[in-house]
């Protein structure tokens, strides 16, 4: 058994697989397809302050070796999240236990409209105690106001990240968006503003046309793009961003097997996210994580440290 | 155990994921394949009229995601699940291709199913006509053999273009009376099931799947005469299991995923323009 | 039959399927496997003012739906292309047939490292009679000194179209990175210094590790991400483009088949160009120079403009 | 009439594109298939020793790209070409699973096959040794057949890590003497091929194929000792044409494309250290 903790800021995880928001609702929606305890993390749904119903169907279009979706932040809002979610999940990991029994941590993707809104909403999360980071999105490439806007601007980014992280005192993730020409500067930013990580890639903006209605597949014209066809240009943005900054780096885009996720380690990634890959086999996070340490195992290395960013 | 939790996790037959092994592959007419699976471990799981199972499909690029196909009917003295699939593109295409013997990865059951009596003792007057056009015929065999077990009076009333478009009519027959209509006449009544009289019969209940337009007609029929009815929708879906929200339907609760709180609701529910 | 010709400036194409630079090397090479004369033009492979060895092997990885290359401008210079390529591809199509016989147009790409060396390249190429256009490559992830560096700034970018400008007479088009935050901006710099047209987009800049090896799979590290992978994102900056400047945009990325050609034209592509495909089947041009005439005649459209920019 | 221009199209038996038949899929020891393809239109065309095939493959997202894979053997007494493939990944798996009958879309024949004599009237002393690792043996087989016929002596050295790592060894030695060495020493010599002593005898020609090093050990021999050496690469590549560039090898005349320039290189052009 090699080791595969992980520390990201002050979460201590017990292996690096974590699920990607919005591909796992709050997780227990998988609870009965795999043991959703054994994660390394789970980021739950995007929450926003306020209820949001997100973009119109259709919200999302299959593309080669991925899809494209829409969503829009569809969520009941903080309130909601703290008053009806987070008492199912604390009653299904038992929060309180966290020290004596190992449980994926359970962080939440906050969005928002402006760095207020952003602030507002972290900090209702922060008195959460179960809750021991959270997942700044400032990189949803489908919501009008906010979202991405602040994800492709370094100054726009440094002030949400400033916002927040002055209103909220746990772990700090920042997610990037690839929408942009270079992400190192936008991760220098946030972490310049007190981030105690960034994860990346979010989603690629993208779209698809049904030819035969001349209409764009999705609602809105465009999406974000996911699965194994972004993975590569996640990868060179993992090790990029993994040389520019010294906080640790959550690397996501396309991971969809044991390989896929070494590849992501080797890049610099500390820790690594799963998402597409949810929808196609609900079970491969927990393979994943099964998978890593029996990689690890094989190749006689004791300590995944080893291999983080150890590619040459 | 099946983990069950009020805010999240509403279903009450959990689903499974499971190889399923191919028992039989029977073509149909007009590009349409019957698949007929087993389980090989045990029995299958208790699964509801109108729920579906999200299929693996490999065999292509182009086909990325789990397809969501309705249950056609299962055979619990076969240990059979069945699934009607309508070849209309590369996915559908590599199941149609399935060979006896091989496997497939499937989850299910999922979603909320089709309305069905508390208990077997149904009062006489229930009368419930099964609407279905196209491949939306599919799960109205099964609906249709539950509540005739369950006691209920059963009438089909399925729709197709031409007389090959209506699949397993044979089948339907065993439930119920079977009323056709066809745009070109080939069969029953010509035109589109809102033409058939059958419709306006005194129903207590209806159930529709099909092409949006016929559900919608259905519907709009049922509601103006104060008639239960029950639609099963198929918007595009990716995870089918409520995580991801991509198949929201716009309701009168907001936007459902018809994945989960689906694929089967309420007329009342629905905003019906 | 409907009218499937197409205006690039001063081009007259005699459908609007041209082969990628870098995939289709001279055209001749695909001579033996299809007609080369029925395409719309040929994009010949990437050329410089002096001889490139190019970076080491390897130089491909192949990806979910696509592939990386970091080829890196291999080529035997602008010299070379005038003295021995041209009179062969000369000896083949006849140009002086040009105005009397369909042909496709035979395009040179033109790379440099600085204004004054694509200029020096494009004003020899200017010389050749047979060449009614170049195409600019301010776009390519795999050299160090110039290509990409000019096409994700707009500053720099207008000032290598300035100086090509001033130094070559006929049609110019310029090719777009895809890996900038907002491509309509680099176009928009492009037209403003007297581009006839912009193609995009050229490769996206991604990744991959062995990680047997431990190494990237790539000499240099990274490379372009090209193939069905990349078409959401294409599409997408095609369709943001085509709605940001006046000039004709050509469109590309990961197109395989008729749809997804007709997808572009829709986006507002006058043009699309085939290029990783080209590797897959060598008659996909051909194949998708008829499947549109096809395609418009069973749609009773007359006249292929009447869909360029179509999609609502 | 083929298209042949000096700067750009150097072949001289040009390819085309065709879809074979398989007439027959042999299982071979350690994860190998022999694919035995016919062409229904006609004769072959003109395959030389050595050169290769770009085969399309078709199953999975990770298969886009066409796989090389060189002749093995043209058998034209019944129309067939043979494909020796080592299942290694997606690619190679799918190609094992093809049936009988089933369609394969080919470009062939691509890239510059080995030396051939220019008449049939070979002097007697032409002695030509074709040394081949795993299954880099497979376009020995072709190029023994073709050397025997145009009278030359053959003889061949082929090397595996086990007794069942050399393939076809009962069909090489239809034409010439079968030298073996394996790493277990469960057959011939044990060790590589370099430690065979056949490798010392007086040629006058060597050519080889398999991995890099073992290539280029035998290579540096041949130099060492003044013999004319062939070697055949097999750099990663995209398009098989000479086209996309991404599969040069550096050689004493600049970076080289394996696919048109090669596969087969003379030992005097690379740089081997």
């Amino acid at each position: 058994m090699a080791n595969i903790n992980v520390k990201i800021g002050g979460l201590d995880l017990q292996n690096p697989v974590m699920t990607a928001s919005g591909t796992f609702g709050y997780g227990l929606e998988y609870a009965n397809l795999m043991d959703i305890r054994r994660l390394g993390g789970i980021i739950v749904k995007g929450t926003t302050l306020t209820p949001r119903e997100g973009n119109d169907y259709p919200r999302m279009a299959e593309t080669a070796s991925g899809m494209l979706n829409c969503v829009g932040l569809q969520n009941k809002g903080a309130d909601y999240f703290c008053k009806h979610i987070y008492p199912e999940l604390d009653a299904f990991f038992h929060f309180e236990k966290r020290d004596i029994e190992p449980q994926p941590a359970i962080i939440v993707n906050v969005s928002g409209s402006s760095p207020e809104d952003y602030a507002a909403c972290a900090s209702r999360i922060d008195t959460l105690p179960g809750i021991p980071a959270i997942e700044l999105n400032i990189s949803c490439p489908n919501v009008h106001d906010g979202g991405m806007a602040f994800g492709t601007n370094a100054k726009a980014a440094a002030s949400v990240v400033s916002s927040v992280r002055a209103a909220y005192h746990k772990t700090l993730i920042v997610k990037l968006s690839p929408n942009v020409t270079d992400i190192t500067e936008i991760a220098r930013a946030a972490e310049a503003e007190g981030a105690d990580a960034v994860s990346l890639i979010n989603t690629l903006m993208g779209t698809s046309i049904d030819i035969e209605r001349r209409r764009f597949r999705l609602s809105i014209g465009t999406g974000g793009l996911s699965g194994p066809s972004v993975k590569p240009v996640a990868l060179r943005m993992v090790y990029q961003t993994a040389r520019a900054v010294n906080i640790p780096v959550i690397g996501l885009g396309g991971i969809c097997c044991t390989e896929d996720a070494i590849e992501f380690l080797m890049a610099g990634a500390q820790a690594i996210q799963i998402g597409t890959a949810n929808f196609v086999d609900p079970k491969v996070s927990e393979k994943i994580a099964d998978g890593i340490n029996d990689w690890l195992d094989a190749h006689h290395i004791a300590d995944i440290s080893d291999i983080v960013g150890s590619v040459e | 155990m099946p983990i069950t939790i009020p805010h999240i996790n509403i279903m009450q037959n959990p689903p499974i994921q499971a190889d399923l092994h191919v028992v039989a592959v029977e073509t149909l007419p007009k590009g349409h394949v019957l698949l007929r699976l087993t389980s090989p471990e045990g029995s299958l799981p208790d699964i509801r009229p109108g729920q579906f199972v999200e299929v693996r499909v490999e065999g292509s690029p182009r086909t990325f995601l789990r397809r969501p196909i309705s249950v056609n009917f299962v055979d619990r003295d076969h240990n059979e699940l069945w699934l009607l699939v309508h070849i209309v593109g590369d996915g559908t295409r590599t199941l149609g291709r399935l060979k006896e013997g091989s496997k497939l990865d499937c989850i299910f059951p999922l979603g909320q199913g089709f309305w069905m009596p508390m208990d077997k003792a149904l009062p006489q007057e229930k009368r419930i006509l099964l609407v279905g056009g196209g491949v939306g015929t599919a799960p109205l065999l099964y609906y249709g053999h539950e509540l005739r077990k369950a006691g209920a009076e059963v009438a089909f009333l399925l729709g197709g273009r031409t007389k090959d478009d209506i699949l397993q009519r044979n089948l339907f027959e065993h439930y119920g009376e079977v009323h056709l209509t066809t745009e070109d006449g080939s069969a029953g009544v010509r035109g589109f099931v809102t033409h058939h009289p059958a419709l306006k019969d005194k129903w207590t209940r209806i159930a529709t799947c099909g092409p949006k337009p016929m559900m919608w007609a259905v519907a709009h029929e049922a509601l103006k005469r104060g008639i239960e009815c029950e639609l099963s929708l198929e918007n595009l879906m990716a995870c089918g299991l409520g995580a991801c929200l991509c198949c929201v339907e716009k309701t009168r609760r907001g936007n459902l995923c018809v994945c989960k709180e689906g694929p089967v609701f309420n007329a009342k529910e629905l905003i019906i323009d």
